[in-house]
C-alpha cells in the first residue's frame, strides 16, 4: 500500500506528466539515433563505385526494373484486417466496464452479438475461400 | 505437408526419424505434424523436435576447438596428396584419369646406353614437372587409385591454406616433402590373411634361400666326393 | 526540477536496456543455438566463452561503409532503419518491472500504447523494402506488411482478453489485479499472444519476410554497415519487448514467490525464460510457407482467440 | 520542461491570453500537422505522400494525447498508422508505384481540388466553432489519474448509452466483410 501511496505521489501531476515522459524518450532516441549516425560517418570510408551501388541479385547483374508484381490476393487479407481491427477495437473500452456493477451479463451479450455478427463474416470468409491461398 | 516426415511410414522405425535419440521403442503409431494421428496428440510431432533440440543442447557439443587443438583425424584422411617421386614412371595415368585436369606433368625421354654389348639401347622417361593444382583438386583420390606404381599417397596433412591461389599449386618438391607425412599403412588385423605383395616376396625369398641352400649342400657334396650319400632332401620344398 | 530530473533518469535507464538487452538475447542466442546444434559457437572475441562476440560486431558494423544503391529513394532508404527500431524504445518505457512504479512511465492505456506502437516497426520494413530498389527487397516489405496485417488481429484479441480479465488496459493496473490462476485461465490467449508476436517479430519459424534462402534477405538485403546493425537490434529488442509483455500480460510478471523486493527479478527470470523459447523454436523448426503462414493466423490463431475471449468474459461475469 | 508544464496545468485558467505548456505544444504540433498534409497531397511521389500522411496521421494522435483523449490517440495510431497506411502503401506496391516522381500524379483539376478542399474545411470549422463556442471541457485535475478520453471513460458511455449504434456498427461492418470480399472475388474471375 505504502508503495501504491508512493507512486500516486510521484505520478501527482498524472496524464501530461506521464505522456511528457514518453516524449522525452522520443527525443532521447531520435538524439540517439542522430548521433550514431553521425558518428558512424565519421567512422566509416566512403568509396563508391558503380558496381557497388548496383542493385544486389545474388551476384548478377539486375535485370528490368526494381518492381515485381505482388499477388493480389495480399490485398484481400488487407481488407479482412482492417474491418477485424476497427472492431477489436472495441474489446478494450468493452473490456475495461463489463464486469463493473451495473453492467454484467447484458454487456457481455452484447458484446458476443457484436463479435458473433463478425464471427459469421469470418466464417463468410472461409466459406468463400478467401483464406484459401490457391 | 508438414514439416516433419509423416505420411506412410510405417509405426515401426518412425522414431529413426529424431536421430540420436537414445529412447526405446516407445510406441510410435502417431504421426508426427499438426495432424496428429492415431494414438498421438496434435502437435505430437512439434513437442518431438522441441524435445530433440532440448536434449542436444544438454549433450556435449562435438566441436573440436581446431586452431588450440589438433582434431584427431580417421586413418585414410585425404589431407593433401604425396608425391614419391621415385616410383613414378610418367606413366600419365594419374593426370588423365583426373577429373579436373589438375595434375601437370612434363617430362622428357632420355636414352640410357646399353648395358650389355648385344642389348638394345634402352629409353627411360625423366620427370621434369609433376604438379597438382590443389584450388581445383576436389580430394576424389582417383589419381591415387590408378598409379599403378605406388606413386601418390594420401596425406592428413591439412594446413596448407596460401593467400594467393597461385600457391596452391604445389610442385614436386613440395609435393616430395608431404611424403613425409604419410602414415605407415595400417595394421592388418591379427587373423586377416597375408598380403599378395608379402606372400609373393616370401615365396621369392624362400624360394632363393633353398636354392642357395641347395647349391651350398651340393657343394658341399662334391667336395666329400662319391663315397657318401647326399644329405636327405625333406626340408627341400617342392618346385 | 527533481521530476525532470528523474524523468530524464528514467528514460536514460530505459535507454540503456534498450542497448544492452537485446545484445545479452542475441549472445545467448549464438550460445543456445550452436549447443543445440552440437556445435560450441564463438569462442574468441572477449576471451570467455565469445562473450564480447556481438560488441566487435557492434564496432565492425559501425566501421562499414555505409552503401546506398544507385537506384534507391535515399532519405526513406536511410531513415528506415529509425523507423524500424524507435518503436520498440518508446515502448520499452512502459512494461513494468517490479512493484511500486518500478516502471519507466506508467501508463493509462498502457496496453495500448504498447499495442499501437509496436505496430509503427512494420513501417520500416516496408519502407526499406521499396526504397532499395531491389525485387527482393520489395518483396520482402510486401511480405512483412502482410505479416503484420495477419497476426496483429490475435495478438489485439489475446490482449483484449487480459484486459477483460482485469478490467483495465494499464499494465500495472493488470499485474495489481493478478492471481495465480490466471496462467491456466488465460494460458490459450499466452499462446496466441506470444505465437502472434514472434510472426510480427520475423523470427523463425514465420521468417518469410527474410527468407534467405529465397529472397536473399528481404527487405534488409541492400543495407551495410550501422543502419543493418539497427536493423538486427531492432529485431532483439522485439524479442526482448514481446518477452517482456508476454510475461507481464500472460505470466504475471512480479508476481512469484518469496519476498516482494524479488519482483523484478521475477519479471526479468521469465522474459529470459521467454526468450529463450524464441530461441528454442528458431533452432527447432523450419520456417512456413506464406499460404501455411497466412492459414494458421486465419484459421486457427482467430478462432482461438475468439474462443479465449468468450471463456473469460463468462468466467469473468460468473466470479463478479 | 515537465515540472514546469504541470505546474502551469495545475493553476490552469479559462484564457487563451496565458498559453499553457500544453496549448504551445498543441499549436506546434498541429502547424507540422498541416505542413505534412500539405505536403502529402502536393508531392508528386506516391510512396512519399503515403509517408507524408503517416506523418500527418502521428501528428494527429498526438494531438488527441494532448486534448486528454488518450483512448482515440492510441486507435488513431494502431488503425491509421498501423492498417491504413499499410493498405495505402500496399495499393501503391501493387500498382506499380515507381522509385521518383510520377508526372502522372497529378489530375489537372488541381484548382476545383483546392476549391472544394477549402469549402469542406470552412464548413467544418465554423460548424465546430459554432457548435462548441463556449463550451469548457475540464482537462484532468492534478492527482486524478481518469481521464475524460480514457479507455475506461469511453468504454462508459459507449455502453451505457450507446449500445444500439454499436450493435450497428457491427452490422456495418459486416456489410463491409462481405461487400470486400465480394468485390475482391470477382475481381480475380476477372483477371
Amino acid at each position: 500500500m505504502e508503495a501504491r501511496a508512493a507512486v500516486a505521489a510521484s505520478q501527482q501531476s498524472g496524464y501530461f506528466h506521464a505522456y511528457a515522459v514518453v516524449g522525452l524518450l522520443a527525443v532521447i532516441g531520435v538524439l540517439f539515433v542522430a548521433s550514431a549516425f553521425g558518428a558512424n560517418q565519421l567512422l566509416r570510408p566512403y568509396a563508391p563505385t558503380q558496381e557497388k551501388l548496383l542493385a544486389y541479385e545474388c551476384g548478377v547483374d539486375p535485370v528490368g526494373e526494381g518492381w515485381a508484381q505482388t499477388q493480389i490476393r495480399y490485398y484481400v487479407y488487407a481488407f479482412l484486417y482492417v474491418i477485424f481491427a476497427v472492431d477489436a477495437i472495441y474489446l478494450f473500452p468493452w473490456a475495461t466496464v463489463f464486469a463493473k456493477p451495473g453492467y454484467g451479463a447484458g454487456t457481455l451479450i452484447e458484446m458476443f452479438v457484436f463479435i458473433g455478427f463478425l464471427a459469421v463474416g469470418l466464417l463468410y470468409a472461409w466459406k468463400k475461400g478467401v483464406l484459401e491461398w490457391t | 505437408m508438414p514439416p516433419l516426415p509423416s505420411g506412410s511410414v510405417g509405426p515401426t522405425g518412425h522414431t529413426e526419424h529424431t536421430g540420436h535419440t537414445g529412447q526405446s521403442h516407445q510406441r510410435g503409431s502417431g504421426h508426427s505434424g499438426r495432424s496428429g494421428g492415431s494414438g498421438g496428440f496434435p502437435g505430437r510431432g512439434l513437442a518431438k523436435g522441441l524435445a530433440v533440440t532440448l536434449r542436444t543442447m544438454t549433450r556435449r557439443s562435438v566441436t573440436d576447438q581446431y586452431p588450440d587443438a589438433q582434431p584427431e583425424l580417421p586413418p585414410r584422411s585425404r589431407g593433401v596428396i604425396a608425391l614419391l617421386e621415385e616410383n613414378c614412371t610418367v606413366c600419365m595415368l594419374c593426370a588423365r584419369e583426373c577429373p579436373d585436369w589438375c595434375i601437370y606433368i612434363d617430362s622428357h625421354k632420355e636414352t640410357l646406353p646399353a648395358a650389355e654389348p648385344n642389348a638394345r639401347a634402352r629409353t627411360r622417361n625423366v620427370l621434369d614437372r609433376f604438379a597438382i593444382d590443389f584450388s581445383l583438386c576436389m580430394y576424389c583420390g582417383i589419381c591415387i587409385e590408378v598409379c599403378p606404381f605406388d606413386a601418390l599417397f594420401w596425406s592428413p596433412e591439412f594446413e596448407y591454406a596460401e593467400t594467393d591461389i597461385l600457391e596452391l599449386t604445389h610442385e614436386r618438391e613440395k609435393l616430395r616433402e608431404w611424403m613425409w607425412t604419410v602414415p605407415p599403412p595400417p595394421a592388418l588385423d591379427p587373423a586377416a590373411e597375408e598380403p599378395k605383395e608379402i606372400a609373393a616376396a616370401r615365396k621369392a625369398a624362400d624360394k632363393l634361400a633353398a636354392a642357395d641352400a641347395a647349391a651350398e649342400a651340393a657343394a658341399a657334396a662334391a667336395q666329400e666326393s662319391a663315397g657318401t650319400t647326399p644329405p636327405p632332401g625333406g626340408e627341400e620344398p617342392a618346385p | 526540477m527533481t521530476t525532470a530530473l528523474e524523468a530524464l533518469l528514467r528514460c536514460v535507464a530505459v535507454l540503456v536496456v534498450f542497448l544492452t538487452f537485446p545484445l545479452v538475447i542475441g549472445q545467448t542466442e549464438h550460445k543456445v543455438m550452436a549447443h543445440m546444434q552440437g556445435r560450441l559457437g564463438p569462442m574468441y572475441a572477449g576471451g570467455f566463452h565469445g562473450w564480447a562476440q556481438l560488441v566487435a560486431d557492434g564496432v565492425k558494423f559501425a566501421q562499414k561503409e555505409d552503401i546506398v544503391p544507385a537506384g534507391a529513394d535515399r532519405r526513406i532508404f536511410q531513415l528506415a532503419p529509425a523507423v524500424a527500431l524507435l518503436p520498440y524504445l518508446l515502448v520499452l518505457i512502459a512494461i513494468p518491472v517490479g512493484p511500486g512504479g518500478f516502471v519507466g512511465q506508467a501508463l493509462d492505456a498502457g496496453l495500448f500504447f504498447v499495442l499501437a506502437v509496436m505496430g509503427i516497426g512494420v513501417l520500416g520494413s516496408l519502407m526499406a523494402g521499396w526504397a532499395s530498389a531491389n525485387k527482393f527487397s520489395l518483396l520482402g516489405g510486401v511480405r512483412s506488411a502482410a505479416q503484420l496485417l495477419a497476426y496483429e488481429l490475435p495478438m489485439l484479441l489475446a490482449a483484449a482478453s487480459v484486459a477483460m480479465a482485469a478490467g483495465t488496459v494499464s499494465l500495472t493496473g493488470i499485474l495489481g489485479a493478478f492471481h495465480w490462476w490466471w496462467v491456466p485461465w488465460q494460458i490459450v490467449g499466452g499462446f496466441v499472444f506470444f505465437t502472434s508476436g514472434l510472426a510480427e517479430l520475423q523470427r523463425p519459424p514465420f521468417d518469410m519476410p527474410v527468407a534467405d534462402s529465397e529472397i536473399i534477405f528481404g527487405a534488409y538485403t541492400e543495407y551495410t554497415g550501422l543502419r543493418f546493425a539497427l536493423f538486427l537490434l531492432s529485431e532483439y529488442a522485439g524479442i526482448l519487448v514481446l518477452c517482456a509483455l508476454t510475461a507481464v500480460l500472460f505470466l504475471g510478471g512480479w508476481h512469484g514467490p518469496l519476498s516482494a523486493d524479488l519482483g523484478w527479478l521475477w519479471t526479468l527470470l521469465k522474459t529470459f525464460a521467454l526468450a529463450f523459447v524464441v530461441i528454442w523454436l528458431r533452432v527447432t523448426y523450419p520456417r512456413l510457407r506464406e499460404d501455411q503462414l497466412m492459414r494458421f493466423a486465419w484459421t486457427f490463431l482467430i478462432p482461438l482467440a475468439l474462443a479465449q475471449l468468450a471463456l473469460t468474459g463468462i468466467v469473468k461475469v460468473v466470479i463478479s | 520542461m515537465t515540472a514546469a508544464l504541470a505546474a502551469s496545468l495545475s493553476s490552469q485558467g479559462h484564457s487563451f491570453l496565458s498559453p499553457t505548456g500544453v496549448e504551445i505544444v498543441f499549436v506546434l504540433v498541429g502547424l507540422a500537422v498541416l505542413g505534412a498534409a500539405v505536403l502529402t497531397v502536393s508531392t508528386s511521389q506516391l510512396v512519399h505522400a503515403a509517408l507524408w500522411l503517416v506523418v500527418a496521421l502521428g501528428g494527429l494522435a498526438i494531438e488527441y494525447l494532448l486534448l486528454t483523449a488518450e483512448f482515440i490517440a492510441w486507435v488513431q495510431v494502431l488503425i491509421y498508422l498501423g492498417s491504413v497506411v499499410v493498405l495505402v502503401l500496399f495499393g501503391l506496391m501493387l500498382t506499380r508505384a515507381p522509385i521518383g516522381r510520377s508526372p502522372d500524379a497529378d489530375s489537372g483539376n488541381r484548382w476545383v481540388a483546392l476549391g472544394l478542399a477549402v469549402v469542406a474545411a470552412g464548413t467544418l470549422v465554423t460548424l465546430v466553432v459554432d457548435a462548441f463556442r463556449c463550451t469548457w471541457m475540464d482537462l484532468p485535475a492534478s492527482g486524478s489519474t481518469s481521464v475524460n478520453g480514457s479507455t475506461q471513460a469511453n468504454g462508459e458511455v459507449l455502453f451505457r448509452y450507446w449500445v444500439l449504434p454499436f450493435e450497428a456498427l457491427s452490422v456495418l461492418l459486416l456489410a463491409a466483410l462481405v461487400g470486400a470480399i465480394v468485390l475482391s472475388r470477382r475481381h480475380r474471375e476477372e483477371g
